[in-house]
């Protein structure tokens, strides 16, 4: 391993040690770390946003249309697209970079207190564009095709009870959602009318499943399977609804809305499975690097860098005096 | 069947504008033959003149299935809703071959596009062939110019969607300026604001609000901070005690006003005190450290943590769950939302927050927007309810009105 | 609660068996059995699908602290594009700290292929490019007005791996593998409007939202997380970083499991006192 | 003064709001060549917003030092850091590059990755913070796991009983054991078939993602989006101005 490689294996181990130190407490030695951390971000951003996009989107451009070859020494220093080409261009777009430019300039003048309502102009325009943009395209990448994929058939034809099933649930789930989500009507306590909605239901559902009952017994047919199935789970449904969640004095809105907040619930409960895998993944991420520098090619960074840190927050927890953390 | 009887002249042969685009293709439909079978074959022709040269644009099988479209959903989709353009055949066209040099083709273009040149036609001409009996049978010919459209009549239904919930939203804003006494319904994790502050002024214990980590652009921020002024009112006429750590300091300023308005408004103005607002840290990490901090060190009987949170919803609910408080919780912050439920008392769930601040501040905007918002839903509601219904009954054009293209 | 209810077991014994499951399992070198995903084999097959050189975009759009869980999705990914002979262009629209994380992969899955991939003709880094929205809108239009030269400087038009590429109409596929919001993007300023295929990998944070898209075809797949990585690994055929991280992750899943378990036992026997 | 404060801006939004608006409607190749042009200016604008973002930090970390507050001492580890950084990025170096051959250049692109101060910071500065920074919770998770997440109401009881079939179902070897266990009693030809119990874990999650919790993030995909829209709305209608920050004229 050369030596800028090594030393920067033992930073870059020290770094994620002292950033572990905060399973200990917040600690000076954290707060360097995640100082350094912050200031480098900072940094790195700055200088690639500079350097990678302004430079060659606006300035170069720019300087290529005054035909400014101002920097010479700027591009024999630099090679790459530093160089300003001698032909000027005689494309119109170019002489409408003008325009951002300017914008850009007004976002500059953001330090300066007096103008400062210029850089208003920029952020109006920024925030113009992606307002207008935005309403078509989420009305035709999310709102339309999504609703589009809501109308699923309650009975697919030529598919098991099981698809059936779900088409029903997801429909349900959607729909209660969305009513838990609908602050315009009261969801507990409700109206009268609706507080009779669970014998509603369990008549819906008795109905069903008699209409269920009368199919298969006078149209054995295969051709009936499909309503036989649609009933059925229509009969249950409601039963299920009316028994479980409607409450008389709550109402059949209130039964929705908490359909609806079972539906979250176990969403919530798989993202929430999915965040402790990703929690962790990123653990053993660092775990596997640091295993790596527990080796001899890495001078045994880890195992040498483990007892200087922990030493390192022991000494200045004993230099330093028992004091609350800052409040004002 | 026509086999024997030679070849019969399908109908209603036409070369025309592609509608709704950017005037580069042509399109020629025409309709089903009855000697469509395999092995009889159209033979398109195309030239820049009247005259020709002709040159071969395409040769598709009769029947052959993916030879060609017979159906461009973006085009007829509004035929389609009405069965009326079954069995056509139907071609796009970009470009003709060139009639010299090979491998070379001519893109067809409307040259008012391009602000040069006049405006040009293309014409064709449709043969229908059997190879087996040499059979050859002229179609029709026609000629047409690519148009450059400047409405798109298949995206009409996104257009009215939009156009229609736009005009919704602005009514109900422009209602709720005039009347800000609209119905919201009750959201009962307000009711249990009530109760964790009662119970911190029986144990004597403050109270812990937390804004969340956005700014005051955030819509969540502005949530919370209307919540939190409905809060101190009534730790104010409880003779409670607030604290209220920030963590952005523009946001610090505001709170501290509101604050203190809610005090006024109590009748204990004297009650006020402006250091348990304060400013902690602007740093994540360390934001967490000292609020937990502070659960440890003063126990607060309730803890409040309203507005976006990231990663440290979890130690902060951990933390405030282990001293034994009261938790409630109010995020939009999806991927939080778990984390909340699972450890806190009552959560204010997503929309829920914004609801809560609507029917707390009365703010025009606010509810308007939500009023607004709400009759859409209820307007996809229907949509879907019987959507589906008409979908499960196999009338399949309710799906057509979502189509985009 | 009393005082000493509310610490059953410290902290600090809690943190050293996380870390005990984290290191122990990853020392020891055993073989874990398959782990079937519906979404992530259909984004296999879609890209099995393709016919040799289809040009597929893939977006770098994750920073260091995603990297474990996306680097080995991005590694199969490109392995699988190198076998097949697909074109692959990469780019990433997420922020400048996505951009060295892309390199890295590339150098070292291209030099695993050195002698049957080459740069310019089987792939390309054609860069980083910020405002994602506005960027997307721009390559819908003309690719080349976004990027108009590669990593190294050269002009991308005429690049025989841009052959008939002009927007992102012409791309087979569009993968993106991302650890923000940068999907959404995709989805809605890209896909929708050219529907073109796209494909999703993710963190795990990320992956229960895009199940809508998956219903609703918007997405052909997607491999959300670290065990949809192994996943992916285990399909493509080649062993990588998630194969070995599986086995951590396995024991601190039931470590978490056990935890919820025995905290709400603990729970409800001191709620009955 | 009101007029350019106020005015200007306002309707510069709502101009260029109902346009952008307006624009996908229409196919006329116009049309596109007008969002290809917005699109490059508004990347163009924003770059440099977030360039002089980042350089507001800056400002208020030099700040911090000049008044010698709480932790300026770390401010100033912080800004030390940019600086370096920011001199390495235009530190020249060789780079073997055959393109470039003999010529000291600033070097981004390539494969040069490592080979230059700048991304060698990148490398062993950055990422490893950056990678550390959200692992820390991997351990705090497993502490909340035991000390907070509760069954405290039937909501909470169903998300963690969700999130336990999620945890088991990414488990490779979750009811691989059940499989084996079953294989080994084939023989007993009375009990049901177990040997699809190997895949019943990873099923049951499938099923859950993509039935229910579909469901459920599809309703609130569609509250987002709606909201979404009507939050450009009013910031096209001028009726949300908080975009244009403070002050009151």
């Amino acid at each position: 391993m050369e030596a800028m490689e090594l030393i920067g294996v033992w930073i870059g181990i020290a770094l994620t040690l002292g950033l572990y130190s905060f399973l200990y407490k917040d600690n000076p030695v954290f707060k360097f770390c995640e100082h350094v951390f912050v200031g480098v971000g900072t940094g790195y951003m700055l200088i690639y946003l500079a350097i990678e996009v302004v430079w060659p989107k606006l300035l170069l451009p720019l300087l290529h249309l005054f035909q400014w070859d101002v920097v010479p020494w700027l591009g024999g220093l630099f090679g790459k697209t530093w160089k300003v080409p001698s032909t000027p261009l005689e494309d119109l777009e170019t002489w409408w970079l003008l325009v951002p430019t300017f914008f850009s300039l007004f976002m500059l003048v953001r330090f300066i207190p007096k103008v400062v309502w210029l850089s208003r102009w920029s952020f109006a325009f920024i925030v113009g564009y992606t307002a207008g943009n935005s309403i078509y395209a989420s009305a035709q990448g999310q709102l339309f095709p999504q609703a589009q994929a809501t109308l699923e058939p309650l009975w697919p034809p030529d598919a098991a009870w099981g698809a059936s099933l779900n088409a029903v649930i997801v429909l349900a789930g959607v729909l209660s959602v969305l009513i838990y989500f609908f602050f315009s009507i009261e969801h507990k306590g409700g109206s009268p009318g609706l507080a009779r909605s669970r014998y509603i239901l369990l008549g819906v559902g008795g109905l069903a499943a008699l209409a269920a009952i009368w199919v298969s017994m006078s149209h054995p047919e295969p051709e009936w399977d499909r309503a036989r199935g649609a009933m059925i789970i229509v009969s249950l449904l409601s039963i299920l609804i009316g028994f479980v969640v409607c409450r008389e004095k709550h109402g059949g809105i209130y039964a929705i809305s908490r359909l609806g907040i079972f539906f979250l619930m176990i969403a919530f409960g798989a993202a929430f499975g999915y965040t402790v895998m990703a929690r962790e993944s990123l653990l053993i991420g660092r775990v596997m690097e640091l295993e790596r520098c527990a080796h001899k090619p890495a001078g045994f960074a880890t195992l040498i860098l483990l007892p200087l840190i922990v030493g390192l927050i022991a000494f200045l927890e004993t230099r330093q005096p028992k004091t609350p953390p800052t409040q004002a | 069947m026509a086999l024997a009887q030679g070849l019969v002249k399908p109908e209603g042969f036409e070369v025309k504008d592609r509608p709704d685009d950017g005037g580069r293709w042509l399109v020629v439909v025409w309709r089903e033959s009855p000697s469509d079978a395999p092995g009889a074959k159209y033979v398109l022709f195309g030239s820049t003149s009247e005259g020709g040269p002709w040159t071969q644009v395409a040769e598709v099988d009769s029947k052959a299935p993916e030879g060609f479209q017979n159906s461009n959903p973006k085009m007829f989709w509004l035929a389609d809703l009405f069965e009326q353009a079954k069995h056509r055949h139907y071609l796009e066209i970009r470009s003709i071959p060139h009639p010299t040099k090979a491998n070379h083709s001519i893109p067809l273009w409307n040259a008012s596009s391009r602000s040069t040149g006049p405006k040009r036609s293309y014409y064709f001409r449709l043969e229908m062939v059997r190879e087996s009996t040499g059979e050859r049978l002229v179609v029709g010919s026609g000629d047409a110019q690519p148009i450059a459209n400047l409405w798109d009549s298949s995206k009409s239904t996104i257009f009215l969607g939009c156009v229609g919930f736009c005009a919704l939203v602005l009514t109900m804003i422009r209602r709720a300026r005039k009347n800000p006494d609209m119905f919201v319904r009750r959201i009962p994790g307000l009711d249990a604001v009530d109760e964790a502050i009662g119970r911190a002024t029986e144990m004597g214990k403050p109270v812990l609000y937390l804004n969340g980590l956005l700014g005051m652009e955030s819509i969540s921020t502005i949530a919370s901070t209307s919540i939190l002024g409905r809060l101190a009112r009534r730790i104010a006429q409880y003779d409670s005690q607030i604290l209220v750590p920030c963590y952005d300091p523009v946001v610090l300023p505001i709170c501290q006003e509101i604050v203190r308005e809610a005090y006024l408004d109590a009748g204990r103005p004297d009650a006020f005190r402006e250091e348990s607002i304060y400013f902690l840290s602007n740093d994540q990490f360390s934001y967490v450290a000292a609020v937990d901090g502070i659960m440890m060190r003063d126990k607060p009987a309730a803890n409040f943590y309203m507005g976006y949170y990231y990663a440290e919803s979890l130690l902060l609910a951990e933390t405030g769950a282990a001293t034994g408080a009261i938790q409630i919780a109010g995020t939009d912050s999806v991927t939080q939302l778990p984390f909340f439920i699972a450890a806190c008392d009552y959560t204010l769930i997503g929309e829920e927050l914004y609801a809560a601040s609507a029917y707390l501040s009365r703010d025009p905007m606010q509810l308007g927007s939500l009023k607004g918002l709400d009759y859409g839903k209820a307007v996809l509601i229907a949509m879907l309810l019987v959507g589906t219904l008409l979908v499960s009954f196999e009338l399949d054009f309710v799906r057509k009105l979502f189509a985009t293209f | 609660m009393s005082q000493e209810t509310k610490r059953p077991i410290a902290r600090w014994v809690i943190f050293l068996l996380v870390a005990l499951a984290a290191v122990i399992p990853y020392l020891m070198k055993f073989e874990l059995p398959e782990l079937p995903a519906e979404v992530v084999d259909a984004l296999y097959k879609e890209v099995e699908a393709l016919p040799e050189g289809t040009p597929v975009l893939i977006s770098f759009d994750f920073d260091p602290g995603a990297e474990a869980e996306l680097d080995p999705m991005a590694r199969a990914i490109l392995r699988q594009c190198f076998r097949k002979k697909l074109r692959v262009i990469n780019l990433s629209l997420y922020m400048p700290q996505a951009v060295p994380l892309m390199q890295g992969v590339i150098r070292d899955i291209s030099k695993e292929y050195e002698g049957r991939v080459t740069k310019g003709t089987d792939y390309v880094v054609v860069g980083f490019s910020p405002a994602a929205q506005a960027s997307i809108n721009g390559m819908g239009e003309d690719f080349y007005s976004v990027f108009p030269r590669d990593m190294d400087d050269r002009p991308l038009k005429g690049m025989p791996v841009m052959k008939g590429i002009s927007t992102l109409k012409d791309f087979g596929l569009v993968i993106d593998l991302a650890a923000g919001s940068l999907p959404d993007y995709w989805l809605v300023f890209g896909q929708s409007k050219h529907h073109f295929k796209m494909g999703l990998g993710c963190t795990a944070v990320m992956a229960t939202d895009y199940y809508p898209y998956l219903q609703s075809k918007q997405l052909v797949g997607m491999i959300g997380g670290m065990s949809a990585g192994y996943r992916y690994e285990k399909l493509v055929g080649i062993p990588g970083p998630a194969g070995s991280a599986m086995r951590s992750l396995s024991v601190i899943h039931l470590l978490i499991v056990a935890l919820v378990i025995v905290g709400n036992i603990v729970y409800f026997a001191q709620r009955r006192r | 003064m009101r007029f350019f404060k106020r005015t200007i801006p306002l309707a510069l939004t709502f101009v260029i709001g109902v346009v952008f608006f307006l624009q996908p409607f229409s196919p006329h190749p116009f049309s596109g060549k007008l969002l290809e042009l917005f699109s490059n200016w508004v990347a163009i604008v924003a770059s440099v917003s977030l360039v002089l973002g980042l350089g507001s930090l800056f400002l208020v970390h030099l700040g911090k030092i000049r008044k010698q507050g709480a932790g300026w001492g770390y401010s100033a580890v912080l800004l030390s850091c940019f600086f370096w950084i920011s001199v390495a990025g235009f530190w020249p170096m060789k780079v073997d590059d055959p393109q470039h051959e003999g010529q000291t250049i600033w070097k981004i692109g390539g494969d040069g990755v490592i080979e230059s101060h700048y991304f060698w910071i990148y490398w062993n500065v950055y990422r490893p913070c950056g990678a550390t920074m959200f692992s820390i919770l991997g351990f705090f998770i497993a502490s909340a796991a035991f000390r907070a997440f509760r069954a405290r109401s039937l909501e909470a009881t169903l998300l963690l009983v969700s999130a336990v079939i999620i945890m088991v179902g990414n488990i490779p070897w979750g009811f691989e054991w059940g499989g084996g266990l079953a294989g080994s009693l084939k023989g007993v030809n009375w009990l049901p078939d177990f040997t699809k119990a190997q895949t019943l874990g990873p099923d049951i999650r499938d099923w859950v993602l993509t039935v229910p919790n579909m469901a459920a993030k599809r309703a609130i995909l569609f509250g987002v989006v709606l909201g979404g829209i009507a939050t450009s709305l009013r910031i096209i209608f001028g009726i949300e101005r908080s975009y244009l920050g403070g002050g009151r004229d």
